[in-house]
């Protein structure tokens, strides 16, 4: 039997319906078994889908349920798609999502009233749905369907605990940074729609593949579009600056929706419009740039911030970045695998810190921790692997889809961008190793009331810590670069249909990296990871930051930059909050109260003039009335019979 | 003859409005009303229409004109007492308004009194192939005004209703 | 038109006029008559045999008597109220066929005052025009028992003229026709062979309605609320004291009674006509005369019954009779009719 | 016998009868008499009508002539409501006194 696609997202869609609307008055085990049970379902239904899939011949399937819209030569389906690319989305997003799922049963059992409960799971279930229309659409006005309720959703998570007013403004802020990103994504498919007179997957790329001498001056400016879209949901340079700020929401959601699926959808999209981005290499170098510049600026604020999941988020960033590079260069099946490898260990990371969180009763900042390895043995051993494979180290998955990334980097000898990225991953390294060093290392700095409370987090949130771990570990190994052997790469062959390499074979083959200078590419990266590693444990381990701290105050003024993010959310009010405040201001007090209200009442005085002068003629006297018809009727007829 | 007929009626039925108008007293109006009513419905048999003349006199006579006597009654309405116009200038008016008007009437009539020929077929009094055309060509019409008089009687009931409710 | 035609024409109008005023003058004595036997007493036995010549004593009586009218009374209309009332008393029957046409002098002379087209619907504008004859008199009296009296009388007409032409407009359905002969004409012969095709058969709550209205109609108990004498002194000819204008409104109410009485006959008991009667020749006229004669003879005896048996009914219940009662039975009756109309049963 | 009665005879009586109706409605002060006024203005165009229609030989004349006579009918009803219910506020009829609806 084959379950039809529109299932996948319509089970968490009832789940949602059931949650939101029932889940106040039916207890927080049944919305537990609605919440985790729909989004599993949904899990089982998608692998069994996808497996047979995988063994088959890749041939895209398209399943159409209804026609949405129809209006003059527009026409829009609600239709699936499940091709390679959608597929292993769907894989991740459903299994890792369905992870946190359970996790969240544990993470937010004792916190919540059974409202609170109810409407965590009921958007976490709405975000599911989302998630999956975005991931499984056919065309793009569907897909921007799921990228709205996954910006609706991000909202309504990351204004959860909205009685506190940070998160209520963060969750504004994500909302509001994103109408940015979402206004170039409009214009994005507007620009294709006057193009290609469809929005249709199928009838745009090979529209467009077929003709490109036709279209590629355009779509230099229709793929900047799409790719603002890109940078507002996925968090780079220059409208990262909502993601941070995201992690007021709980840590389950900064895990799923914050650092696994949501934010990758930007990734996704790009890659989804490779055929697109391929034609016009202006586009491509921007999004290139865009992302080296990402992944460096925000590795390097990561390396001065003392909020656990701030430094977590600023990673997030960071990695988000690498996946634009790899993009950008036109690496993207390294960009997806980093994408998928990325969920893995960054849900892990965030899950642990959770659990670091839950234990140390909601306090966040590392330098109150310390010495919580013997306290917390499972959480320290996972975020240990999570943390190994985000550095790089082999054979960890994050290892394979870096090196692929600094690989292909490398290829379209992009040298600058490839020594940034370098660097960013022995900064990656470092900032991790210093993390893990600050929290787990060394004693603890807390109260000893927080010590006395510190215990390992319940089994529903360690197996999911577990389970990410693992597949930490073997997550890379379906990837492995060619010269670990021919069909090593089952990844990228499996993607090829859909991601399309830059080059042509022929190209490879007068470009291509030999073997020699492969193995040497990985040993540099390694490398880097392992100084920033070392480097790490040195500073904050063996010598309790003091080097850190030593430089810290030899630069002062630099040091408090980074700390203060670089001050961009401060340039960002001087720019554009703070002006666009003053002109809604002179448009309320001069436009509209001055000019606009005054023209209205001027009119309203005049009626009113006019009206007292003329409600002398309103005697009240029927006969007068009845005179002045009368007369009007005289004159009537006398000019119908034309006496005048 | 019939002519002559007629021309005495529709003189009586004009010299009683006359008198309706300008007697003072509102029952004796109402009363001088019935009587031209008469004569107009002796000019509606004159001219071939018998069923109209007696709805004429069924309905204006014997309802109407008795509702207005009822009122009238029932009120005890006195004489118009003569009394100064509020606004002096709405007889005036009235006047060389009426004279223009019954001039321009009588203009006209003598303009194109006799636009229209000899009657093609004279009309009988027969009642039936009134009924037929009432009740088929016309039946929308009927059945719609049974409607208003049912909204009449409703909104009469309604208006005239002591306020006397809690 | 020769003289002879006028002439006939004349004594067509005159004859019955002057037999509806000699009747009424013999209902005056069957009343007191028809009392006294009720009552188990002797009545008016004094003046001729049997007391017969009472009325005219009567009429002299009124002529002499001395003719008041009050000085606050308006003095036209009080003066010209009972002539209305008899006026348009008399008139009515003007269209009422009183026998078979009398051939004479070599033509055929139909027995009504006039045949016209709207038959009925000119008694029912006259009918309705007797409310003014007692709504003036009423009013003119400046009296405020003979102004109510007035009101309750034309409220009441008005009332029970609704349900009483429905009830007639059951007769007209079937008839086709306004034309009273026509009406008379579809009731001769029989059903079966012995029920006369009487209106009355196949509509007998038609028939119940009318002469019921019929009592509204001619302010006779037990609707007499006009004059209601218990509450009204006499109603609206309180002010009329026995002078020959009162004699007018007497008169006028029995003249009501008659036509009443004979355009019940008409329109539900077949008028002049017999079942197996074929009148011909001038006996034959005056057989159909007699015939219809008798018919309504024995109407005007119900009146006189009625009205030394009955009681008195109150405003309010006269008032929800002839409105919930009378209308709906009356608009029944017309239902009923139009379903054999449509059915061809008659 | 009909048709020897001119139209002009008819147009004229109905013209007479709608001005003396005019006169009455403009110049008398009580509502009845207004009310009495207007019926006659009526009466007049129903004259015009049964006129035209006997000149014409059709029977829609008497056809409208009907309505308009049950239209009146209803329309007095309602109006002498009104004026009941107006009386018994103002105790008068006269329209020169009921002028609430004025500035």
């Amino acid at each position: 039997m084959t379950f039809p696609l529109w299932l996948i997202p319509a089970l968490p869609l009832a789940g949602f319906i059931v949650n939101g609307l029932l889940g106040k008055k039916l207890g927080k085990s049944f919305v537990t078994a609605v919440g985790t049970g729909s989004v599993g379902l949904a899990t089982a239904v998608a692998f069994a889908r996808i497996l047979p899939f995988l063994s088959g011949d890749h041939a895209p399937v398209v399943e159409r349920i209804a026609s949405w819209i129809s209006a003059g030569g527009f026409s829009a389906d609600i239709a699936l798609r499940l091709d390679p690319l959608s597929a292993l989305m769907t894989s991740f997003v459903t299994f890792v999502g369905f992870l946190i799922h359970v996790y969240s049963v544990g993470y937010m059992r004792h916190d919540e009233t059974e409202a609170g409960y109810a409407r965590y799971f009921a958007y976490l279930n709405l975000f599911m749905f989302a998630m999956l229309t975005l991931v499984l659409a056919q065309n793009f006005l569907l897909l921007f369907v799921g990228w709205e309720g996954v910006g609706l959703c991000s909202y309504l998570l990351i204004g959860y605990y909205y009685d506190r007013q940070y998160a209520a403004d963060a969750g504004k802020k994500a909302f509001i940074v994103n109408r940015i990103g979402d206004f170039g994504f409009l214009l994005g498919m507007f620009g294709l729609f006057s193009l290609f007179d469809s929005l249709d997957f199928d009838r745009v790329f090979p529209a467009a593949a077929a003709d490109p001498a036709k279209y590629a001056p355009y779509l230099t400016v229709v793929c900047l579009c799409l790719f603002l879209g890109a940078v507002g949901k996925s968090a780079q340079v220059p409208l990262y600056v909502w993601l941070p700020d995201a992690m007021a929401g709980p840590t389950p959601v900064s895990a799923l929706i914050h650092a696994a699926t949501m934010v990758t959808a930007g990734v996704y999209m790009v890659a989804r419009c490779n055929v697109l981005f391929r034609l016009s290499p202006e586009a491509m170098g921007v999004v290139a740039v865009i992302g080296g510049v990402t992944a460096i600026f925000a590795g390097i604020i990561a390396v001065a911030q003392n909020d656990i999941k701030k430094v977590l988020a600023y990673s997030t960033v960071s990695q988000l970045g690498y996946m634009f590079l790899a993009c950008g260069v036109g690496a993207y099946v390294a960009g997806m695998f980093h994408v998928m490898t990325h969920a893995f260990f960054k849900a892990c990371l965030f899950l642990g810190s959770g659990s670091v969180i839950h234990a140390m009763g909601g306090e966040q900042d590392m330098r109150k921790m310390g010495g919580l390895k013997s306290k917390l043995p499972v959480t320290y051993r996972t975020f240990l692997i999570a943390t190994l494979a985000i550095a790089g180290i082999p054979p960890l998955a994050g290892f394979f889809s870096k090196d692929a990334i600094l690989a292909g980097v490398f290829e379209h000898q992009r040298y600058v961008l490839w020594g940034i990225a370098l660097f960013t991953a022995g900064l990656t390294a470092f900032y991790m190793f210093r993390l893990v060093s600050l929290t787990f290392e060394g004693s603890f700095r807390g109260t000893p009331e927080q010590e006395h409370h510190l215990h390992e987090s319940p089994r529903s949130m360690t197996a999911p810590l577990v389970i990410l771990a693992a597949l930490s570990v073997i997550g890379g190994w379906i990837g492995l670069p060619k010269v670990l052997g021919e069909n090593a790469d089952r990844f990228g062959a499996f993607l090829s249909p859909i991601l399309l390499p830059l080059a042509s074979a022929a190209d490879v083959a007068e470009h291509g990296l030999s073997g020699g200078t492969e193995w040497l590419l990985m040993g540099v990266s390694v490398a880097a990871a392992a100084a920033g590693l070392l480097l790490a444990r040195s500073w904050y381990v063996k010598q309790q930051g003091r080097p850190a701290e030593a430089i810290a105050a030899s630069f002062p003024a630099a040091y408090r930059l980074v700390a203060d993010k670089f001050r961009v959310d401060e340039l960002y009010d001087a720019l554009v909050v703070r002006p666009f405040d003053w002109l809604a201001r002179m448009l309320w007090k001069v436009v509209d109260v001055l000019i606009i209200d005054g023209v209205l009442n001027a009119a309203a005085f005049l009626v009113e003039l006019v009206g007292d002068l003329l409600r002398f003629l309103q005697t009240g006297n029927v006969r007068n009335y009845a005179l002045t018809l009368f007369l009007g009727l005289v004159a009537l007829m006398l000019f119908v019979i034309g006496a005048f | 003859m019939a002519r002559l007929v007629f021309d005495a009626a529709a003189a009586l039925t004009i010299l009683f409005a006359a008198v309706m108008v300008v007697h003072r007293h509102p029952v004796k109006s109402v009363l001088a009303l019935v009587v031209s009513f008469f004569g107009l419905a002796v000019c509606y048999v004159m001219l071939s229409a018998p069923f109209i003349a007696a709805i004429q006199v069924i309905v204006y006579a014997g309802a109407i004109l008795v509702l207005f006597l009822f009122v009238l009654m029932l009120l005890n309405v006195g004489e118009e007492t003569r009394e100064r116009e509020p606004w002096p200038f709405q007889r005036i008016f009235s006047g060389v308004a009426l004279v223009v008007f019954a001039g321009m009437l009588l203009g006209l009539l003598r303009a194109h009194g006799s636009a229209i020929a000899t009657p093609r077929a004279a009309l009988t009094g027969e009642i039936a192939p009134l009924a037929r055309l009432l009740f088929s060509r016309y039946l929308l019409p009927f059945e719609a005004l049974s409607v208003l008089l049912l909204a009449a009687l409703v909104g009469a009931f309604v208006l005239a209703q002591r306020e006397n409710r809690p | 038109m020769t003289l002879l035609d006028w002439l006939i024409i004349a004594l067509r109008v005159l004859v019955p006029l002057g037999a509806l005023i000699g009747a009424a003058g013999l209902m005056s004595w069957v009343e007191r008559r028809g009392a006294g036997l009720i009552q188990d007493r002797p009545g008016p036995n004094r003046v001729g045999p049997f007391g017969l010549l009472q009325p005219l004593a009567d009429a002299i009586k009124f002529l002499f008597k001395e003719d008041i009218i009050p000085s606050s009374a308006d003095k036209v209309l009080y003066v010209l109220a009972p002539g209305i009332a008899l006026f348009s008393a008399l008139t009515t029957f003007a269209v009422i066929p009183y026998g078979a046409s009398l051939p004479l002098a070599g033509r055929e002379i139909p027995l009504i005052g006039a045949d016209v087209s709207i038959g009925v619907l000119y008694v029912f504008a006259l009918t309705s025009l007797s409310v003014y004859g007692i709504v003036l008199a009423g009013w003119s009296s400046n009296n405020k028992f003979s102004l109510m009296g007035g009101l309750r009388s034309s409220a009441q007409i008005i009332s029970y003229e609704l349900a009483m032409t429905t009830a007639a407009a059951g007769v007209i359905l079937s008839a086709s026709s306004f034309r009273l002969t026509d009406i008379v004409a579809v009731q001769s012969g029989t059903w079966l062979g012995f029920i006369p095709r009487w209106n009355v058969f196949p509509q007998l709550l038609g028939f119940v309605v009318f002469f019921i209205s019929t009592f509204a109609e001619t302010n006779r108990v037990p609707f007499d609320l006009a004059e209601a004498d218990a509450e009204l002194v006499a109603g609206y000819h309180t002010e009329y004291s026995s002078s020959m204008k009162f004699a007018m409104f007497f008169m006028a109410e029995y003249v009501n009674m008659t036509v009443a009485s004979a355009l019940t006959v008409t329109l539900f008991f077949g008028g002049w006509t017999l079942p197996g009667f074929h009148p011909h020749g001038v006996l034959g006229a005056v057989l159909s005369i007699l015939v219809f004669t008798g018919k309504t003879v024995f109407f005007l005896w119900l009146f006189v019954w009625v009205r030394w048996t009955l009681p008195r009914f109150r405003y309010d219940q006269l008032m929800r009779i002839g409105w919930k009662a009378l209308l709906p039975l009356a608009l029944l009756n017309l239902l009923w009719v139009g379903g054999l109309v449509t059915l061809g049963w008659i | 016998m009909i048709g020897s009665i001119p139209l002009g005879d008819v147009l004229l009586a109905s013209g007479a009868l709608f001005t003396v109706g005019i006169a009455g409605a403009l110049l008398r002060r009580s509502a009845i008499a207004i009310f009495l006024s207007i019926e006659v203005m009526m009466n007049a165009a129903n004259l015009a009508l049964i006129g035209y229609g006997s000149a014409l030989g059709t029977r829609e004349g008497q056809i409208v002539v009907f309505f308009v006579i049950a239209i009146a009918a209803a329309e007095a009803s309602v109006g002498l409501a009104i004026f009941v219910a107006v009386f018994r506020h103002k105790e008068t009829i006269d329209v020169n006194k009921i002028n609430l609806l004025r500035w």
